[in-house]
Order: structure tokens, then C-alpha cells, then sequence
């Protein structure tokens, strides 16, 4: 008795409305319903972060939500950073920094810091490791991506564009 | 680890929360979902119904009435970690909110759920009790306040009937410019504390320790307060002595034990938590709160 | 301008940033279906019975294998990957548990529905009847008599026994002035790539062709494994590994998934997608957990090693997975840089009913480090000599190279060291640490009652191993190039090393090449990634196959332009006369000419066609090298480390990507800090695993690692063209020596002394609370 | 998980004895236990209710005397149940030895208890399941107490109407009761209210 209910929601800007199981999480809708295959499953019990999202502009794990929740709310994924092909000065200051490796974690990553740039345009490192303490990574022991992280900070501050 | 089949339901007020809780079978309430869902997922819980009550919005209120603060069940932590009335009125509040989990778990974690999953190493708990806090509870059958002295009942078992539902909690405030701390030890950053000792105290015109009040958490099922402690605070000159004595009754907790610590060792945590809270709590005081 | 040894971007990172990657799971077939699979729940157990009536009576649910519905091809149990003549009893694991499960988490039954929910929901529904036998929990009480044996069919838990060493030991410790003993446990716990095992596959019944898509670190070896249990042809077996969320080790091994969902998706004629999760990759995921160690050392008065021997036990499993490969690396690393004149090493692998141990980033030189630098750190204490002058008194010296050590590695070849200079790499670390500066520091931390200390370790890690890894590179018609290889990258910017090196040979820019690794159609015979190889094997193939085709290309292009093959360059995809640029030929034109013009007979020495595979075979393994020093503090009153400075100075040859090699030692030494300080697979007595979770299970968090400073070193190795080493693991290899040595350091006056990692908080407290009773 | 127990009956072993090999009468002293049906004299089938926290267990299985020694009054109740949404079993051994203590007798329960599967490998609730698993077997003695001591006052009063073992109704599932140490403080009405709360 796969119990359904028909929803509507924005996502990376535009409507999508769907029928899907009451039970469907948040990130099996994008990954398999929408196909949008960049937000990553890791732990599916809300520790690793490679799931992050952005829900109504602030991260959440797409783990722990149920597809139905986000009804009449707007969802942003890694697909809707750049615009059509554009790299976001966040994206850049990744290549510049060697900011992944393996790109597992990368999406849930780049939606933590878009939230912590919004939050804190010029972090410390300290206030970065701490944002990134909730995205688990294997590959980079971090560095690149704290380094990308300030470089971004920058950029998006005028300061010195990321990749100049 | 998907979630198992369940009806769900997502009602829009209160009444029709508790019509559900009245007669669904085996309801489960969802607001963060930072812990029911994991739980889930692993198929550790396994309910019938679940009742969303992310639409709720009577359940989300912040507010201040008579001298204490009147915080709805569905406050996200996030909200209540940036309030300007949290950090006025309640600063050991918004102290101890900087340990729950993460930013992105803050920002759909509630203190309702928090309260009502009721981890034994989480942070709310303590910082309720140290504020002889008052829960409120609604069914069909009409509301209830309850102690947090009381709230725990047993390992994640809140006291709360099975078609009740925790609607909001009044946190007495302590005067302005009181002194506030919460230190917890956890193995990384976010993680489950193994001990926590949230701390609250005042000064009299002589800098003598007014009145202090101190609750622990991660040393038993529920948070635990330390009357020994605070009789021993209350009159005294404030030192690093006197903090290390009043600190050596917390060592008096039943610990915890699970494979990654035993009793014992959480009983020291639980001594060296309090005595760096109360030195937290007294730079605060001295500081007139800042 | 040579590309080889510049910081090129890399090439994979604009679709990984954009969310347009194709990982396994994101990989959608038409009319595919999703398994789960039903686990055992006990670590040691007969199957009397397996129940799958009400699960295949659910809606959606199209099939349960259990072993019975197994082809009889798969009905064996898997080949054994790495034999050995000291194994005792090669046991390997079954495709589906035959009539008993060794471990919690051995696949019992494959159950495939519609979707992944619904394969869960059924799995529950599967009822499996145990009758539980005495399980062998730890891997030492397994060694003592009367202990549960975890093969009912065998008598004891010794899977394999076997000695190594040269020289005269019992002689050399009779006459040395000290002799100092250790004993050491270590964890080492799982690889955790943040991606779990995936795979799908696919049968078309009208070509008798399967396609495996896996996140497999060996592709080749997955399809060898499969042809070999059902001798199927193997240009008929596909297995394309791609993008895949990090490897580590514990993605090298065929496993038995792959084979299920082989046999599901030909059963059933419609492809059949596995992905495990996290729950199932604590129980089901090759770790390569504990190792007990004996040893001790003998010295003269000014510290100089006279002898190392001593006896490892290795924990391995249930099932030998990939052979005794883990304690064979061990027991071969532990002389480590050093200059031991006589060393004897008795191993002892030990089945307990647990998950198989498989290498993880590191392959057992972890803990052989550790012993040594152990051993080293207590000839410091005990002769009251500084660290890192005992080990400038006995590093192997740069004029020594290349040094035969006296062992024989797993590859057969002789262990000789060919190449590097371990002292003055000591040095650079101990000078970009401010080592020498650091007492101080110590001091005036002392007096504001906090506890800092400082250690380091060397290493030398055996890599490039055999016994090759081929590349092919072709130049199309249109005039790109295209290279192919076996190896698959788990995140390790493989695309953009093999562009790199294929760039310099072929005059064009890296970006020009399109590189297409982890199929089995990309070249015929493949080994797989794993043991720092890829760089060291591969990079020299992709070299000779871009050099090959230069030549080839000025050969035809000398025949096309009428002009001396001396007097030809190449330069922005084109061949051309030197000083006369307008007059060449471009990629695509010559490509055209050799893939054959109708009429035109191949100029005499040309033959057909515009590509190269080529696989450079290496004499032996080649060494690369390193020093750490980490600076931690402790808090004595609730016995956190955390580590305050972390600097690396590593030798890996030629480096071909400068940001990439930091990238990898970086990663590695965060991995190597999670072994030191938070990372610890537990079980209780019955061998059930209690960490199954990533919050129990703990992994190094950015807030639990500081910035990781690197110099580095290029001593070239002269057994391949580029000179390159690897450099994958190095990170890993030394971090708990050294962490552990700075902790102990930080607690002097205390005499505390560790022989356990992790260390935990609650277990160096017990140390602090034993070091102050005994003062 | 080994738990031992023990406590005296102003009983001869003889009279207790019988008591306790009684799996009929005694099995609603298990907290959230209830028998389903009797195989043979020594085999037994019947499920177990358990809540820790939010996570609600129904076990079901058999127990059965696989040794009783009538005159040493020594038996090994063996029990092996499956969880019922198959997430994992659990397998104990419960040793009874009477001994005599004077005119009465000590009873020793020694229980050995070992979880399997999913419901084992949580970590962080190793040390509750130790404790609600004491709780339990704590439980069963007082119960197994009460029943012995019934029975001496029963059989003085009239042999023939032995007590009629208590009505079958629904059986709420042994809460994870709190193992504060001052959990004794609890009031045991709101404790029995919290027992037969709707399920």
C-alpha cells in the first residue's frame, strides 16, 4: 500500500510537480524521479553531508527528508550552481585549490559553503573547518577544500577573484 | 536503509495534531527529523502513521511572558542559535546550542524533537533542568505541564502518554547579567558529548555566588542535576578551589557505559565538564553577562 | 615548457563541480531492477533453512536467490585472488552462504524488486533458520587451544605461518650492549570512501554479452574472476568501473555482489543494480583491522641497530580474500629506512568469523612502521638520546643506494631500496617543523600549564608494483587523442596524469587528450589500482605508447612531406619541418593516411593504423620515502590529543603533478590521524560488529586536522623512464608513529609509555593516572 | 551477556522446585512475555515484547528444557527467538539450580543472553540493553519469588484450586524502564499504568 501524494516544489528555480510515495526521501526524488544525480549518497543517516542541499536557501541533509515534505518549498542542488556552464567563483577556487579528488562529497560541500558565504562573507579558518565539520571527506583531508573556501571568500568580496 | 512503508499524514493546527495522536495506530510525530529519521532508515523504528507537523505554525513561537521565555516544540535550533531574545534572555541556551550536531542539522532540528527523542548525551535536556524548566504537553484529553525533573522516565523515554505531544517549553529567565556555561566533551566536533555540564549562576554585591544551579548530561538517561554542588557554590567566595570541590560531587553520577567508554570515566569527564563550566560561568558573571 | 611537473588543473573537476559525474547509482538503465541483500545476523552459524515465501509473494518482488538458485558455475566458492605456500587453508568466501555464514553481514540471499525500498521491505520476509555456533571474536584468544573455531571443518584458526629475515639475529643480540622489547597492538579499521560499494549489471541474451558497471578499483581482475568460475569468454564480459567515490583498498577485491547480480540480471533478462549502504559496508567491506606485535631491538651503546626479530600476529577474517598480502607487507617493511644488519620476523595470520582483511590505504606498512619507529623512540628514551638523532644514526645513507635490504617482496623480486636520500629528507622536515626550536615552545607552554610534545617517524614504502599496467593511445581521423587504460581512478586526478605526460610526448597541450580509464575494452589485460601502482606502471606505458606513435607519426609524415625524419617537430597537433611550419601534416591527416587510403600500399616499415598499447613491465618495485614530525597537546584531565602542526617532507621520484601529489599526502595523513586518534571497528565477544554507524564509528572531521604543511624531494628512480615513485599511501604510512611519539613526548617528565593505537582519551588517562603512581 | 540472580524461599527445594519447572504458570513473570503454545512437556512456544525508547521488539521462539535434573533440581531452560520484523535473534541460556538454605532455599538463575543481528550492533545502547536485560531477569526472580510463596500459602489453604494462571490480556511490552539508580523512587502505580498503556 505505497501510500502517495502528489506534490509540487521548486527546484533549482523551476515548478516540478510530481506523485511520489510518502516513504520516497528527499534524495532518492532528485536522484532517481527528477535524475538530478549530483546530490550523493554516503551514510543515509545524516553524519557524512554528501547529501546537503539547500532547502529554502539553508542547507539540509536530503537524507533525513521525506520527498513530501518539501511540498510548496524550493530546493537547490549542485546542478543549479552554475549557470549553464559558468563556474560560480566557489566552483573555480575547487579547481584552483585541488579542492576534490574523488567528487563524492563535492556537491554536499559546495552547498555547505554557499550557505556559510551567505552567512559569513569573510570566515576564518577556524569558522570554515567548523562549517565543514557536518561534510565528511576521504579523499583531501580537507585542506583544498578550506583553501577553495577562503579563495572564494575572496573573490566573492572583490577582493582577489578566485583563479585571477 | 530506506525508510519502511507508513501512512502519513500532515496536519495544518494543533487540534487536528492531537485528533490524530487520538486515534491513528502506533503514531510517530516527525518535526526535524534529524533523529527519527536516521532511526528509519536503519529500521530501528518502524511506525504505522506518521504525523509531519512541519506545518503547525502555532507550535514555532518564541516569545517572552512574565519574566521567562515561551519557546514553541517546532523552534528550529538554528532560529533559536541566532535570536537575539535567546541570547539575551537566555544566553546558556544559545551557549550550548553551538554543540547540537551541525549547522545544516540545526537548521531543521527543533528543541521539541530534541526534548521529545530525549538522547541521553543531548544538550537541551541539561540546559532545561538547569533552568527548572516547564514542558507542555497536549492530548484530546486536555494539556499538562510537567517538571523537567520529571521529563525523563527511562532510556528515550520521555514522560509523555502515547497520544500526547510536547507543544512548547517556559524557561524561567535569571537575571540580567548572570553568569552562564556549558562545556561538554565530545570525541569530534558535533558529535555525541560523553559528558556536558551546563552552568548557571549569580553574584551577590560582595561577588559571593549568589545562587548557582548545575545539570549534567551523558552521565544518565536523562540530564542530572547536582543539588550537592550548588549547596556547596551558594554564599561562597568564588576560587578554582572551591570550583574543584563543589566540581568532585558530579564524579557521584551513574556514568554511562557503552563500548566507547566506560562509568567511570564519564564520572571524571562529568567533574572536569563542571568545574571549567562554573569557571565559564563566573567569567560571565564578573564580566556582568557579557 | 614540459607539462610533466607543473600544476595543471585538473581535468576531471568542471563535471564533478557541476553535479554532471556518472557514478554507478547514477547511472538509470531502462527496466532495470534493484536487489538487497538478506545478511546473516550471526558471526557463526549453520544454515538449516531459508524462508522466502512471503517475500516473493509481495508485489514488485520478481526473484530471491538464495545459493541453491545459483548457476552451478557459482555454486564454488571464489577463486583464491593471491595464492601463498604458507597458507594453510586457502578458504574463500561463497557467491551466497552454502550451508553456513562465517561473519555478521556474509550475503545469504539476493533479493531484486522494482526499487530499492521494496527489495528492502521483502528482505525483511526472508527467514533464515540458524543454529548458531561458537564464534572466534578475538584474534589471539582464536590462537590459544580449546579456542572457537571459526571453520567447523578445521581444528584450529591458524590460516597461515611463515618466516622472514637475514643475517645472524641470535648472534647480534647475544653481543649487543641493549636489547629493548615491545609489545603493540594496533587498529587499523576500514578504507570508508564516502561512496559505498555499487554495481549494476546488464545481459544482452542475442550477443551473450554481460556489462558489469562497478566502482571497482580492478576492473580486469573483476572480469578474470568471472570468466574463471564460469568460463565465459572474456571479450564477452564488460566491466566498466566509473566514476567512483573513493577506493582506499577495500574496492580492489572481486566480491561476491558482483557475482549475484551477474547471475540475477541473466536469469531475470533485465539489468539488476546493487548499491550497498552504509550499514552493509561496516559488516560486508574487506577492513584490514588488528595486528599484535612482539618485537624487540638490539643496540649498541651509541644506539646503532644490531638486530630487529620478533612475531606479528595478523587478524585475517573469515575468509583470505586477498591472501596473506596485509602481514607479507608488514613483515617486509619493518626495517624500514634503516640499516638493520640482521632481522628475523614470525608471521601468523588467524581466521576469526568476521569480515575478511584486505589492504586499506597503507597495506599493513602502518603498523610495521609503527613497530619500528616504537622501537626506535624507546632506544631515545632509554639512552636518553634525541629522537631524530637515532634515526640519523642509523638511516640507510644516500651513497648506499640502491640498497639490498636482504628481503624478498611479494612480487619475488629482491627488496632493494633504489633510489633516495632518508637523512636529508629527516632534515627537511625537521626544519620546516622548527624542531630543533621547539623545547622552547614546549617550555613556555609548560608554564601556562599546558602539555605540548612533538614526535616524527620515517618511512620507506614499496611501490610501483608489478608486474605492469598497460595504456593504448590512438589519434583519430579527426585528429584527437584518445588514450585507454585498465587502471581505474577512485579521485586521484589519473586523467590528468596520463594527459600530462601523453601532452609532453605528443607536443600538444593536456587538455587535447581524452583519456578513458577502468574498461576492460580500453586494453586487454589489466592489474588494477591499488599499492601506490598506477603512476609508477602506467605512466611509464602511456610514455612508450605517446613515444611510439611520435615516432610513427614523423616516419609517415617524413613519407608524406618527402623530408628527413631528423628535420621534423610536432608541436600543436600537427608535424612539421623545422623552421618551415606551413609545410606538415596534421594528427588527423597522418591518422587518415595510416588507417589505410584504398590503392595505396603502407610505405615498407609503416604499419597499419595510428596507435600504441603499451605495457612497461618494471624490474621491481620501486621505494619511495618519507619523514613527519606532528606536534600535538594533551589536556590531562580528559585525555584529548589534538594535533597542532602537521609537516610532511616526501620523496616520490619525478612528480608529475605537483597540487595533485600534496593532494594525495594530505589525504593521506588525515586517514593517518583517524588510525592514530578516533578510528576503531568494534565487536563484542560473539564477533558481533557494535560501530556500524559514522557516529560511532569515528572519521577525522576538518575541525579535528590542521593544515598539513609538505616540502618535498624528487630523487628520481632509474627503473622506469619518468623516474616516477608513488605516491598514494606515504601519507598514511608514518602519521601514528609519529602522533604517538609527540604524545608521549608532551607528557614528559611522566614516563608514559604507548603501545596501542588508537589512543583513545579515556586510555591515555589510565596512562597519566599508571605514569604518576609509578613516579 | 552474562547475569546472574539469586534470592531465598522459606521453601523446601522439593516444593519450589515444582513451582519453577511449571513454564506454564511462570512464564507471565517474564516482563512482556506470553506463552503461545505447549509443543511437548519440555518445549514451549511464546513471543516477548521489549521497548528501549522509541524502538519497539516482538520476539517470537521456543524455550525448552534442554537439561533438568529432578533430583539436583538443576535445569538449562534454552530460548532462541527471531525478531519479527527479522532484524535479528536473540539466544539465552538460563541455568536454575535450588539449593538448601537452612529450611528453605536459595534459587540461582544464572542467564546467559546474547543478541544477534541489527538489534546488537548499536553501540551507544550497549549499556542500556545490559541493564534493561537485568532489569528484566530482576524482575522474573521477584515474580518467580511471588509465585513460590503463593503456592506454600495456597497449598495450605486448599490443595485442589491451584491458582488459576492470569488472565490472558493483551501484554504491554517491558518499557526500558529507567535504570537510574534511584530508579526505585519511580511510583510503581505510574510504572504499572506506563506497563498496560495502549500498545
Amino acid at each position: 500500500m505505497a501510500e502517495r501524494l502528489e506534490i509540487t516544489l521548486t527546484v533549482n528555480g523551476e515548478s516540478v510537480t510530481r506523485e511520489v510515495p510518502v516513504r520516497l526521501t528527499l534524495a532518492d526524488f532528485l536522484r532517481h524521479e527528477l535524475e538530478l544525480t549530483g546530490t550523493h549518497l554516503g551514510c543515509e543517516h545524516g553524519v557524512c553531508g554528501a547529501c546537503t542541499i539547500l532547502l529554502d536557501g539553508k542547507t539540509a541533509r536530503s537524507c533525513l527528508l521525506l520527498a513530501v515534505q518539501t511540498d510548496g518549498m524550493s530546493v537547490d542542488t549542485v546542478e543549479g550552481m552554475a549557470d549553464n556552464g559558468a563556474l560560480t567563483p566557489l566552483q573555480q577556487a575547487f579547481i584552483d585549490n585541488h579542492g576534490l579528488q574523488c567528487g563524492f562529497c563535492t556537491p554536499g560541500m559546495l552547498a555547505t559553503l554557499t550557505e556559510l558565504l551567505d552567512t559569513i562573507p569573510d570566515p576564518s579558518e577556524q569558522e570554515v573547518r567548523e562549517w565543514l565539520s557536518g561534510n565528511i571527506c576521504r579523499c583531501t583531508g580537507y585542506q583544498g577544500i578550506v583553501d577553495a573556501a577562503l579563495d572564494a571568500a575572496k573573490a566573492l568580496r572583490g577582493e582577489s577573484p578566485a583563479g585571477a | 536503509m530506506k525508510p519502511p512503508p507508513f501512512s502519513y499524514h500532515r496536519p495544518e493546527s494543533l487540534p487536528q495534531t492531537l485528533d490524530f495522536l487520538a486515534t491513528l495506530d502506533d503514531p510517530k510525530i516527525l518535526a526535524g527529523g534529524q533523529s527519527l529519521m536516521p532511526m528509519m532508515n536503519f529500521r530501528y523504528v518502524m511506525p504505522a502513521n506518521i504525523i509531519d507537523i512541519n506545518r503547525v505554525a502555532e507550535l514555532s513561537t518564541v516569545e517572552e511572558t512574565g519574566g521567562a521565555l515561551r519557546i514553541g516544540a517546532m523552534a528550529r535550533q538554528r532560529d533559536l542559535e541566532l535570536s537575539d531574545l535567546v541570547q539575551r534572555r537566555c544566553p546558556l541556551l544559545h551557549e550550548a546550542l553551538l554543540n547540537v550536531g551541525h549547522v545544516q542539522t540545526r537548521n531543521r532540528g527543533t528543541i521539541g524533537g530534541s526534548l521529545s527523542h530525549l538522547d541521553p548525551a543531548a544538550e537541551m535536556p541539561a540546559v532545561l533542568h538547569a533552568h527548572d524548566a516547564t514542558l507542555h504537553a497536549a492530548s484530546k484529553r486536555g494539556t499538562r505541564d510537567i517538571a523537567m525533573a520529571d521529563w525523563s522516565q527511562g532510556f528515550m523515554t520521555p514522560n509523555l502518554e502515547p497520544d500526547e505531544i510536547l507543544t512548547a517549553i517556559t524557561i524561567p529567565c535569571w537575571p540580567e547579567g548572570h553568569g552562564y556555561g556549558f562545556v561538554e566533551f565530545a570525541r569530534r566536533h558535533g558529535d555525541f558529548a560523553m559528558a556536558g555540564a551546563a552552568v548557571l549562576l549569580t553574584l551577590d554585591a560582595g561577588g559571593k555566588i549568589d545562587r548557582a544551579s548545575v545539570a549534567l548530561t551523558g552521565v544518565d538517561n536523562g540530564p542530572v542535576r547536582l543539588p550537592e554542588t550548588e549547596a556547596a557554590l551558594s554564599g561562597q567566595t568564588p576560587s578554582p578551589d572551591l570550583f574543584e570541590s563543589a566540581a568532585a560531587h558530579a564524579s557521584s553520577v551513574p556514568g554511562i557505559e557503552d563500548v566507547h567508554a566506560t562509568k567511570e570515566y564519564r564520572r571524571k569527564l562529568a567533574v572536569v565538564m563542571t568545574k571549567r563550566a562554573l569557571g565559564q560561568a563566573l567569567d560571565r558573571a564578573q564580566a556582568g553577562g557579557a | 615548457m614540459s607539462w610533466i611537473g607543473s600544476a595543471v588543473p585538473r581535468l576531471e573537476d568542471a563535471t564533478l563541480l557541476t553535479g554532471t559525474g556518472k557514478f554507478v547509482d547514477d547511472i538509470h538503465l531502462p527496466n532495470a531492477l534493484q536487489a538487497a541483500v538478506v545478511r546473516s545476523t550471526f558471526a557463526h552459524a549453520r544454515i538449516t533453512g531459508i524462508d522466502a515465501a512471503a517475500a516473493l509473494a509481495m508485489p514488485g518482488v520478481y526473484a530471491v536467490f538464495t545459493h541453491a538458485d545459483l548457476p552451478e558455475a557459482l555454486k564454488t566458492a571464489m577463486p583464491l585472488l593471491v595464492p601463498n605456500p604458507a597458507i594453510r587453508y586457502p578458504v574463500t568466501q561463497h557467491v551466497l552462504a552454502s550451508d553456513a555464514v562465517h561473519f555478521v553481514g556474509e550475503a545469504v540471499a539476493l533479493v531484486v524488486a522494482d526499487d530499492r525500498y521494496i527489495a528492502e521491505d521483502a528482505a525483511e520476509l526472508v527467514f533464515v533458520d540458524y543454529e548458531p555456533l561458537p564464534a572466534a571474536g578475538d584474534f589471539r584468544e582464536a590462537l590459544r587451544p580449546g579456542a572457537a573455531v571459526a571453520h567447523e571443518t578445521r581444528e584450529d584458526n591458524v590460516a597461515a605461518e611463515f618466516t622472514v629475515g637475514y643475517g645472524e639475529t641470535k648472534a647480534a643480540f647475544a653481543e649487543a650492549a641493549h636489547v629493548f622489547g615491545e609489545t603493540l597492538f594496533q587498529h587499523r579499521g576500514a578504507g570508508h570512501a564516502m561512496e559505498c560499494r555499487t554495481m549494476l549489471a546488464s545481459y544482452e541474451a542475442v550477443t551473450d554479452t554481460l556489462t558489469i558497471w562497478a566502482n571497482t578499483q580492478s576492473p580486469h581482475q573483476l572480469r578474470d574472476v568471472y570468466c574463471r568460475m564460469t568460463g565465459q569468454a572474456d571479450n564477452r564480459v564488460r566491466v566498466i568501473a566509473p566514476d567512483t567515490g573513493g577506493g582506499f583498498g577495500s574496492k580492489v577485491q572481486a566480491y561476491p555482489e558482483h557475482l549475484a547480480i551477474a547471475a540475477a540480471a541473466i536469469a531475470l533478462g533485465r539489468p539488476v543494480k546493487y548499491i550497498e549502504d552504509r550499514r552493509e559496508h561496516f559488516t560486508a567491506t574487506h577492513q584490514e583491522r588488528d595486528q599484535f606485535y612482539d618485537v624487540e631491538i638490539a643496540v649498541d651503546g651509541d644506539g646503532r641497530i644490531k638486530a630487529v626479530r620478533g612475531s606479528l600476529i595478523h587478524d585475517c577474517g573469515a575468509h583470505l580474500a586477498w591472501g596473506i598480502i596485509t602481514p607479507f607487507i608488514s613483515a617486509t617493511t619493518l626495517p624500514g629506512p634503516y640499516v638493520v644488519p640482521a632481522y628475523q620476523m614470525k608471521v601468523t595470520g588467524v581466521f576469526t568469523n568476521k569480515v575478511a582483511t584486505t589492504p586499506v590505504r597503507g597495506a599493513g606498512r602502518p603498523q610495521a612502521v609503527f613497530a619500528m619507529e616504537r622501537l626506535l623512540d624507546r632506544v631515545a628514551r632509554e639512552l636518553s638520546l634525541d629522537p631524530a638523532e637515532v634515526r640519523r644514526r642509523n638511516f640507510v645513507p644516500a651513497d648506499a643506494m640502491p640498497y639490498k635490504v636482504g628481503l624478498t617482496f611479494r612480487d619475488g623480486s629482491p627488496v632493494i631500496y633504489d633510489s633516495g636520500d632518508y637523512p636529508a629528507c629527516q632534515e627537511k622536515a625537521l626544519t620546516l617543523a622548527g624542531y630543533d626550536a621547539f623545547k622552547e615552545r614546549q617550555a613556555a607552554a609548560r608554564t601556562e600549564g599546558r602539555h605540548i610534545g612533538i614526535g616524527t617517524a620515517s618511512y620507506v614504502e614499496g611501490t610501483g608494483l608489478g608486474p605492469f599496467e598497460g595504456v593504448s593511445v590512438q589519434i583519430m581521423p579527426a585528429g584527437n587523442i584518445i588514450a585507454q587504460t585498465g587502471a581505474a581512478a577512485q579521485g586521484q586526478g589519473h586523467q590528468t596524469m596520463f594527459a600530462q605526460i601523453i601532452a609532453d610526448r605528443l607536443g600538444v597541450a593536456p587538455d587535447a587528450v581524452t583519456v578513458i580509464g577502468g574498461e576492460t575494452t580500453g586494453v586487454a589485460y589489466g592489474i588494477g589500482t591499488f599499492a601506490s601502482r598506477v603512476t609508477a606502471n602506467a605512466g611509464p606505458s602511456a610514455h612508450l605508447a605517446a613515444g611510439n606513435l611520435r615516432d610513427k607519426m614523423i616516419k609517415i609524415a617524413a613519407h608524406l612531406l618527402e623530408a628527413a625524419e631528423d628535420d621534423l617537430d610536432l608541436a600543436d597537433g600537427r608535424v612539421f619541418v623545422k623552421g618551415v611550419p606551413e609545410m606538415g601534416k596534421s594528427f588527423g591527416e597522418i591518422a587518415v593516411f595510416a588507417n589505410g587510403m584504398p590503392g595505396f600500399s603502407m610505405p615498407d616499415g609503416i604499419t597499419p593504423g595510428l596507435d600504441d598499447t603499451s605495457y612497461f613491465t618494471p624490474e621491481r618495485s620501486t621505494y619511495a620515502n618519507g619523514a613527519h614530525v606532528a606536534e600535538v597537546e594533551v589536556d590531562i584531565e580528559t585525555g584529548r590529543v589534538s594535533i597542532l602542526r602537521y609537516v610532511t617532507a616526501h620523496d616520490c621520484g619525478t612528480i608529475i603533478n605537483p597540487m595533485m601529489v600534496e593532494g594525495q599526502v594530505a589525504g593521506g595523513v588525515v586517514h593517518g590521524i583517524g588510525n592514530a586518534l578516533f578510528e576503531w571497528m568494534r565487536y563484542d565477544e560473539a564477533a558481533q560488529p557494535v560501530t556500524v554507524n559514522f557516529g560511532e564509528y569515528l572519521l577525522p572531521l576538518a575541525t579535528e586536522t590542521p593544515a598539513i604543511e609538505q616540502t618535498h624531494m624528487e630523487t628520481p628512480t632509474p627503473l622506469n623512464p619518468l623516474g616516477v615513485k608513488g605516491a598514494g599511501e606515504g601519507g598514511t604510512i608514518p602519521a601514528a608513529a609519529a602522533i604517538v611519539s609527540a604524545i608521549e613526548n608532551a607528557l614528559t617528565p611522566l614516563d608514559v609509555k604507548i603501545a596501542q593505537v588508537p589512543v583513545t582519551p579515556e586510555a591515555l588517562l589510565d596512562l597519566i593516572a599508571d605514569a604518576e603512581a609509578a613516579r | 551477556m552474562k547475569l546472574e540472580n539469586s534470592f531465598d524461599v522459606p521453601v523446601a527445594p522439593a516444593e519450589a522446585w515444582r513451582v519453577l519447572i511449571d513454564v506454564e504458570r511462570v512464564a507471565p513473570c517474564v516482563p512482556g512475555a506470553a506463552l503461545t503454545e505447549v509443543v511437548d512437556a519440555n518445549t514451549y512456544k511464546g513471543t516477548i515484547k521489549v521497548k528501549l525508547g522509541p524502538v519497539s521488539l516482538a520476539f517470537d521462539g521456543e524455550v525448552s528444557f534442554t537439561e533438568r535434573d529432578d533430583d539436583a533440581f538443576t535445569a538449562r531452560l534454552a530460548a532462541a527467538g527471531r525478531e519479527g520484523r527479522n532484524r535479528g535473534s536473540a539466544n539465552a541460556d538460563v541455568d536454575f539450580a535450588l539449593a538448601a538454605n537452612g529450611d528453605g532455599t536459595k534459587v540461582s538463575i544464572v542467564t546467559d543472553l546474547q543478541l544477534a543481528g541489527p538489534i546488537a550492533q548499536y553501540g551507544r545502547s550497549q549499556g542500556v540493553i545490559a541493564s534493561v536485560s537485568a532489569e528484566m531477569i530482576d524482575r522474573f526472580a521477584a515474580c518467580l519469588k511471588e509465585n513460590i510463596l503463593d503456592d506454600k500459602s495456597s497449598d495450605a489453604a486448599d490443595a485442589e484450586t491451584a491458582a488459576a494462571p492470569a488472565p490472558a490480556e493483551p501484554v504491554a511490552a517491558a518499557s526500558g524502564i529507567s535504570i537510574m539508580l534511584g530508579a526505585l523512587k519511580r511510583s510503581i502505580c505510574r510504572f504499572m499504568r506506563r506497563l498496560t498503556g495502549k500498545e
